[in-house]
């Protein structure tokens, strides 16, 4: 359903992008680790039109969405939580949610309640706090809203950033198997995690990025089988 | 930045500048006007470029110590020197009372309230009767005298302000180089982090804002001794705007910023002047005017960093560079 | 005295329902684009010198008014296109320079097309100022209270009760969030000065009876809507009509009754002191929490 | 002078103008600047200046004082001769600086005595406009005449207005005249209402405004509007037809005292002015198709009398001076010069006339 | 002990962010505070910084009151943090913002830098010697040049850490520091702090990383709906059954 083939993208003058090419199938959950600073990031916002790509092709169901913007991006189905939140913190957090479902707006409100509730039930700890400011929730209380409003678009191309940051393992748990079920519905889903443990207990497929490129890929059990990226992406712990 | 050459390059423009020989009154009196509105964006790029705290109401400091300047030495005959040394003090002093209260706002708020602080003092000058001369203003001030040399020609005023203005970039070169320009900068990216490294942020924009105002009316003072004329009307609100215009064109939080910003926006008036009417014959101020709102659109298009990044370019490899989407 | 104060007041409406609409007007592209447009001002004379003109070729009113504020409007969205959309890199001072900028050119424009010449402005109904209670109330304010209620209706609705103003205000407090919800910020930053455009020629075109038009009149004018806008709040379009009308009434008690050479001094203490206390104006946004 | 006798016989003679072109004092800048282009061409096709002809540069100041230095030092730096401007007040004043210490003439176009008082500081320095003193004497006399002694004062809160009130108040001093109410406002005030309410609430007889268009004009629908019914006068600065204009027939009947250019078919015609009013308001109109006012004819007036100086001075700074200081019974538009060493305006009571607004024309009244 | 607090309480609007809080933590000891989101652990940071004032309680250090300073004087009472929503100086290289981290270690004022003494330039030289040596312990020191926004997130993060640690304070507050760092990068940072707390400074931790945590803190302290519902040794607060319940979840299993 997605599939990449020789791209580059450029921070300034900074290469973050080298030649990277990939596929995912449909319905698949696509892990992809890496060091700090090997481009994940800016291979997902790439995908989602935050960045223009300099060279290659990102192809999405037979379209070509590379250098498209992110509103004409969403609209076919690609949704991304991105690293940083980027939640409006001056607005509601209903409004919030609710702004996830921009591109699917109808006049008939009552479908988007509806997944509204949906989400309030997976994140229990947003109940009750529909009216309050997003700016005045706790960091992790702000991270379930920023995967919340992803969901909120109902996309077929999920793709997260960093999910696990800032939440407390129990709801790192919750976010996992919700994944596993929104797959089982037919999602693909696209995740970048540095708490490699927990995210190669659902993945299908495992990339590693290195400075912009990747360097394995393969099953989830065929990295964990490996030792090298054992030692560099799991730490010793797990070795052990 | 390499920090160890721009020593070099002030020495260089001292070397260059003060010496200059030039046989015409305009050229000298184009660079004084240079040197006076360029002390006070030299103040303004610390508290603006640094500090990151905008103020719309500069043209009011430099009116205080214009007014200052004129007002001691016609009403009260002080000496010209010291009349000067007043001029910097007051509005420095001022600054202090209305910049405790005045810096707790932000961005537009505080832009806001140094443009409401400016209009009141623009009005002040206009209504403050005998003491300012009301709306016609003031004539007769003296000449600038330090010891025996009396500063009565555009030469001599050239030498002095630029051996000012030297001065102050020096300063300011030492300024920004040391951990109050460090402290500086980490207000205006994050508040609540520079405190936590000990920052005294309200006193530090204190000090910035007071340190602008007094250069702002060290200027004025300038201004005032060498047209000898003072009135309301150059220390408007639009005059606050053109400082602001020059601190932002020529780079905002860069050294060489606040000079090159002066020099591009008085020597682009002055351009204009002579090149208009040659390439639109008969045209009147109206294509000036016309022609420099949009060089300073275009300015902010394509160089939104400032003229001073220009420098960027011969710094680094030319690559491809990424835009992001609009 | 009863008689002077109701005067007085009348007058401060018919000044406050002026500030009033230019505040409206800055208020909006502020809500939408986070700029605040400083050639706002040059929008409304425009707009007024354009209906001037049309209006001396024996055009009905009415399809002055209409014609002009289509045609600013258009303005107004070519100019967003060559400039602010271009300048996409700048600091939110940058915008401001450009706007500065732009103001400038506009002026100049204005200058070289209508000259230095005062205009007037047919008024919208005939007949003198109405009188009540001894006092008299110019009937052209109450045009321009009309403009400023359907004005001010239209936005308050569109900013609180549609989706799209919430879009549209999200988009102000987080462009990358927004852009990832698939909102288009292209175009709304090209909606938003078309419609400051086209809102600024129908200021002009209903203050030109009151205030005659110059072309040099739009910086005063913008700076007074500025301060009138900051008094409601900046983001806020009820704050606005609000901090106009006080402008007004204020401006207006304080040349009647106090100084007419401060009454200026008199606003702007009145808005320091508002700044002071209440940041954010009068109706005002609550602070975020950063960290 | 030796260099000039030896250059060619047809070397243009150089003269600079600075005018407030745009900003604030562009009203008055653009009708000068049409007027001095108007007598430059004319003058250059009638064969110049003793066969020399002029090569006039005209600069904007922008109505900005600094921008005015920077543009007379460019002017003296391209060897003008001599430098008419600038248009108002402020803009002037900051020049004088300059022309005394180059020793360069200057004729100003603004109002302000100031500008060429006191003498012995402004060696260099002239103007064409009539003092406020001269309309003022003129309102007096009228006041006197018709036994209103409680005036009330409003002006316009600049310059123009500012000397106006200065001048009035001297000239009331002793006069048995009183200042009953004295308010002032904004030129960018759109409404003058408050101010009036006061004056209606005094006790004053008549209302003397000090101001311009469109303020004025403005001022003028306010004084109906609020039911005032005592006499009205304005100053000078109102008189052009724009001023009617604007005021949508509320000016009628307002008084003010003005050059004669704005009455010109109705002076006498043994009035010495007459000739050269008509003349200038014809090559006016056929130029630029529209009327002239004052401020065009301070700047015909500067034009001329320096025309005159250099006819008789030739290229030279200090003679040109010294020919300006003894103009006597020069005819120009806004009044007969008689200039001094004491007196570098040379304009008397005589130049000023009342005048009435008399459905919507100018009607002179004595 | 170094820093001891006692009865915090701090409610906003309906919600209490804390509730009658009190722990202690001792010199040269690594304390970390856990519980679920929004439990009030980021708001006690707050509050013993300065930026937020409880409405009862106190804080000490050495037994000096801190409540009522503001932040800049409880910096220089010698207690550093970092932000869970990132607060880097971004224009600022990153050796800049190291530098300005190190402000209190030094000590010229406006005008001296101004008037540029022999002094200010030594002072400069050695703040800078001094960055770099952290930047190096870290990891940074190849981006020492690149402007911080530049940086990749997890590297932001590690940033805070060195900026905050430049002041050579006696106590850091770090904000889920391991956040944004694969395992290998986060058993290089707790081994860091480990080495950092043998040199003698003490360090409350927030952190979800169990095994951070588990590994790093001498003591822990959790928090649920504002309050401690547990304090003790890793050990401990493993078989906490209240904490599992709330926070850890029964089948995570530790280290
Ligand atoms: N805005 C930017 N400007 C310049 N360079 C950037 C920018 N953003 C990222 N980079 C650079 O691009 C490269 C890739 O960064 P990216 O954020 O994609 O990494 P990442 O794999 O997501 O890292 P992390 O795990 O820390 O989030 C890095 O070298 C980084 O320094
Ligand atoms: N400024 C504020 N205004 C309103 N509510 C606030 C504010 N600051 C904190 N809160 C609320 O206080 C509670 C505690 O927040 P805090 O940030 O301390 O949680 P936390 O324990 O750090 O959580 P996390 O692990 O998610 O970061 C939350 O419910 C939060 O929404
Ligand atoms: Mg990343
Ligand atoms: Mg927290």
């Amino acid at each position: 359903m997605l599939s990449i083939k020789n791209l580059g993208v450029y921070h300034g003058y900074v290469q973050a992008i080298n030649n990277l090419s990939l596929e995912a199938k449909e319905g698949e959950l696509l892990v992809i680790l890496g060091a700090n600073g090997a481009g994940k990031s800016t291979l997902l916002g790439t995908i989602a039109g935050l960045y223009r790509p300099s060279a290659g092709e990102i192809i999405f169901r037979n379209n070509s969405i590379a250098g498209q913007k992110p509103d004409q991006v969403v609209k076919q189905g690609i949704s991304l939580v991105p690293e940083k939140r980027e939640i409006f913190s001056s607005l509601s957090v209903l409004d919030n949610l609710m702004l996830g479902a921009f591109h699917r707006y109808r006049k008939d409100k009552s479908e988007l309640m509806n997944d509204v509730k949906e989400i309030m039930e997976l994140f229990p700890a947003l109940k009750g706090r529909e009216r309050d400011q997003a700016g005045s929730l706790s960091g992790g209380l702000q991270q379930m809203l920023a995967i919340g409003r992803g969901l909120m678009s109902r996309p077929t191309l999920l793709m997260l950033d960093e999910p696990s940051i800032g939440l407390a393992p129990l709801v790192v748990r919750e976010i996992m198997s919700i994944l596993v079920q929104l797959k089982k519905k037919g999602v693909t889903i696209i995740l970048v995690e540095q708490n490699t443990k927990s995210a190669l207990k659902v993945a299908d497929s495992v990339l590693v990025m290195e400075r912009g490129g990747i360097t394995h890929s393969g099953s989830s059990s065929d990295v964990i089988a490996d030792s090298l990226i054992q030692e560099a992406y799991l730490g010793k712990a797990h070795t052990n | 930045m390499h920090l160890k050459n721009h020593k070099g390059l002030i020495l260089l423009l001292f070397l260059l500048v003060i010496p200059l020989k030039l046989d015409s009154n305009y050229l000298y009196s184009t660079l004084v006007i240079i040197a006076i509105y360029s002390i006070v964006v030299q103040g303004l790029g610390i508290l603006m470029g640094y500090a990151g705290q905008v103020s719309f109401g500069h043209a009011a400091f430099f009116g205080l110590g214009g007014y200052t300047a004129a007002i001691l030495t016609t009403r009260f005959h002080w000496p010209t020197l010291l009349a000067l040394l007043a001029a910097a003090i007051l509005p420095g002093i001022i600054a202090a009372i209305i910049g405790r209260q005045t810096l707790k706002l932000r961005e537009l708020y505080l832009a806001l309230a140094t443009l409401g602080f400016g209009i009141l003092v623009h009005i002040i000058f206009n209504e403050g009767g005998e003491l300012t001369g009301g709306p016609s203003g003031m004539s007769g001030i003296p000449n600038l005298t330090i010891g025996t040399i009396s500063f009565d020609n555009d030469q001599k005023f050239y030498l002095l302000v630029w051996f000012m203005l030297l001065i102050i970039l020096v300063g300011i070169y030492n300024l920004v180089h040391s951990r109050t320009g460090r402290a500086l900068c980490s207000i205006r990216e994050s508040e609540y982090a520079a405190e936590n490294a000990g920052v005294d942020c309200a006193r530090l924009k204190l000090q910035a804002f007071i340190f602008s105002a007094l250069l702002a009316g060290l200027a004025g003072g300038l201004y005032t001794f060498y047209v000898t004329f003072i009135s309301p009307s150059p220390f408007s609100f639009h005059t606050s705007v053109q400082f602001v215009l020059m601190a932002v064109i020529g780079g905002l939080g860069t050294f060489w910023g606040p000079l090159l910003g002066a020099v591009v926006v008085v020597s682009l008036n002055e351009l204009l002047r002579e090149i208009v009417p040659l390439l639109i014959p008969g045209a009147g101020g109206e294509y000036q005017i016309i022609i420099y709102g949009i060089i300073l659109v275009g300015l902010m298009i394509f160089q939104p960093k400032g003229l001073s990044s220009i420098g960027r370019y011969f710094r680094q490899p030319p690559k491809k560079e990424l835009k992001p989407e609009g | 005295m009863g008689e002077q104060l109701l005067q007085l007041l009348l007058t401060g409406l018919t000044l406050g329902s002026i500030y009033s609409i230019i505040a409206l007007t800055l208020v909006t592209t502020f809500n939408v684009t986070g700029i605040l447009n400083l050639a706002q001002g040059e929008f409304v004379v425009i707009g007024a010198l354009i209906a001037v003109s049309l209006q001396g070729t024996g055009m009905p009113m009415a399809a002055v008014f209409l014609v002009s504020v289509i045609l600013v409007g258009i303005l107004g969205g070519l100019l967003e296109r060559l400039t602010i959309n271009r300048a996409r890199g700048a600091s939110s001072l940058g915008m401001l320079i450009i706007t500065i900028g732009l103001s400038i050119s506009l002026r100049g424009l204005a200058l070289l097309i209508w000259g230095t010449d005062t205009y007037s402005l047919p008024a919208f109904s005939q007949g003198g100022s109405i009188m009540i209670g001894g006092a008299a109330l110019n009937p052209q304010s109450i045009w321009i209270f009309s403009l400023v209620a359907v004005t001010l209706a239209g936005l308050y609705g569109f900013f609180e009760h549609t989706f799209w103003g919430k879009a549209v205000k999200a988009s102000v407090y987080n462009q990358t969030g927004a852009r990832l919800q698939g909102i288009n910020l292209n175009t709304i930053s090209l909606l938003a000065f078309v419609s400051a455009g086209g809102l600024g020629a129908a200021a002009g075109v209903s203050i030109g009876p009151i205030t005659m038009v110059t072309y040099d009149m739009g910086f005063m004018l913008g700076v007074k809507g500025f301060v009138a806008a900051a008094i409601g709040g900046l983001s806020n379009v009820g704050g606005a009509v609000i901090g106009g009308i006080l402008l007004g009434i204020l401006e207006s008690f304080s040349s009647g009754l106090i100084s007419s050479g401060l009454k200026d001094a008199i606003s702007i203490i009145i808005l320091l002191g508002v700044l002071l206390i209440r940041p954010e104006g009068i109706i005002g946004a609550i602070r975020e929490r950063k960290i | 002078d030796v260099k000039s006798t030896t250059a060619s016989a047809n070397e243009p003679y150089k003269i600079g103008a600075v005018l407030d072109i745009s900003g604030n004092s562009s009203s008055l800048g653009v009708p000068e600047r049409d007027t001095l282009l108007m007598m430059v061409e004319k003058l250059n096709s009638e064969g110049g200046i003793n066969g020399h002809p002029v090569d006039l540069t005209i600069m904007d100041n922008k109505s900005d004082e600094t921008e005015s230095v920077l543009a007379v030092k460019t002017l003296i730096e391209k060897g003008s001769l001599a430098i008419l401007g600038a248009s108002s007040s402020g803009t002037s004043m900051a020049m004088i600086k300059t022309v005394e210490s180059e020793k360069v003439p200057m004729i100003s176009l603004a109002a302000a005595s100031s500008i060429v008082e006191p003498t012995s500081d402004r060696k260099w320095v002239f103007k064409t406009a009539q003092s406020d003193i001269v309309m003022i004497s003129k309102i007096i006399s009228y006041l006197k005449k018709n036994n209103l002694n409680k005036i009330a004062f409003l002006y316009m809160n600049n310059s123009y207005g500012d000397n106006g009130k200065k001048a009035l108040t001297a000239a009331v001093k002793n006069s048995g005249i009183s200042i009953v109410a004295e308010e002032k406002f904004d030129a960018n005030d759109k409404d003058m209402t408050p101010q009036l309410s006061k004056v209606k609430a005094s006790e004053a007889q008549v209302v003397i405004v000090w101001a311009i268009p469109p303020s004025a004009s403005i001022l003028t629908k306010n004084f109906k509007d609020v039911g005032l019914t005592i006499p009205l006068i304005h100053s000078h600065g109102v008189g052009n037809q724009k001023f009617i204009e604007l005021a949508q027939g509320a000016a009628d009947d307002t008084l003010l005292p003005i050059g004669k250019l704005s009455v010109a078919q109705q002076i006498p015609d043994n009035d010495p002015q007459k000739k050269v009013l008509e003349s200038y308001i014809a090559d006016y109109a056929k130029k630029y198709n529209s009327e002239p006012n004052s401020f065009g004819g301070y700047a015909w007036d500067a034009f001329n009398l320096l025309v005159s100086a250099l006819e008789k001075a030739g290229p030279d700074r200090e003679a040109i001076r010294g020919e300006l200081e003894k103009t006597q019974g020069f005819v120009g538009i806004s009044g007969v010069f008689n200039m001094s060493p004491e007196d570098h305006n040379g304009l008397k009571e005589d130049s000023a006339v009342l005048v009435k607004v008399d459905q919507g024309k100018w009607k002179l009244i004595e | 002990m170094l820093l001891e607090l006692s009865g915090i309480s701090k409610h906003f609007g309906g919600i209490m962010a804390v509730k009658d809080i009190g722990f202690g933590v001792k010199e040269g000891s690594i304390l970390a505070l856990i519980g679920p989101n929004g439990a009030g652990k980021t708001t006690l940071f707050n509050i013993i910084t300065g930026t937020l004032l409880p409405e009862t309680g106190s804080v000490t250090i050495n037994g000096r009151e801190l409540v009522g300073l503001k932040p800049y004087e409880i910096a220089s009472a010698g207690i550093t943090r970092t932000f869970q929503n990132l607060q880097l100086f971004g224009s600022m290289t990153v050796l800049e913002n190291v530098m300005a981290g190190a402000y209190l270690r030094s000590k010229k004022g406006f005008l001296r830098s101004f008037f540029s003494f022999p002094g200010t330039c030594r002072e400069e030289k050695r703040i800078r010697e001094e960055s770099l040596i952290l930047l190096e312990e870290i990891g940074l020191a190849e981006t020492a040049g690149l402007p911080a926004t530049q940086l990749p997130f997890g590297k932001q993060r590690l940033l805070e850490i060195a900026r905050a640690l430049a002041s050579k304070p006696a106590l850091v507050l770090l904000d889920e520091p391991a956040a944004g760092l694969n395992p290998s990068e986060t058993e290089a940072l707790t081994d860091y702090l480990k080495k950092l707390k043998t040199k003698g400074t003490a360090m409350i931790l927030i952190e979800h990383d169990m095994q951070t945590v588990m590994e790093a803190a001498d003591r822990i302290v959790v928090l649920n709906f504002g309050q401690i519902i547990a304090e003790g040794t890793p050990a401990e607060i493993q078989a906490h059954p209240e904490v599992i319940k709330a926070y850890l979840g029964e089948d995570e299993k530790i280290a």
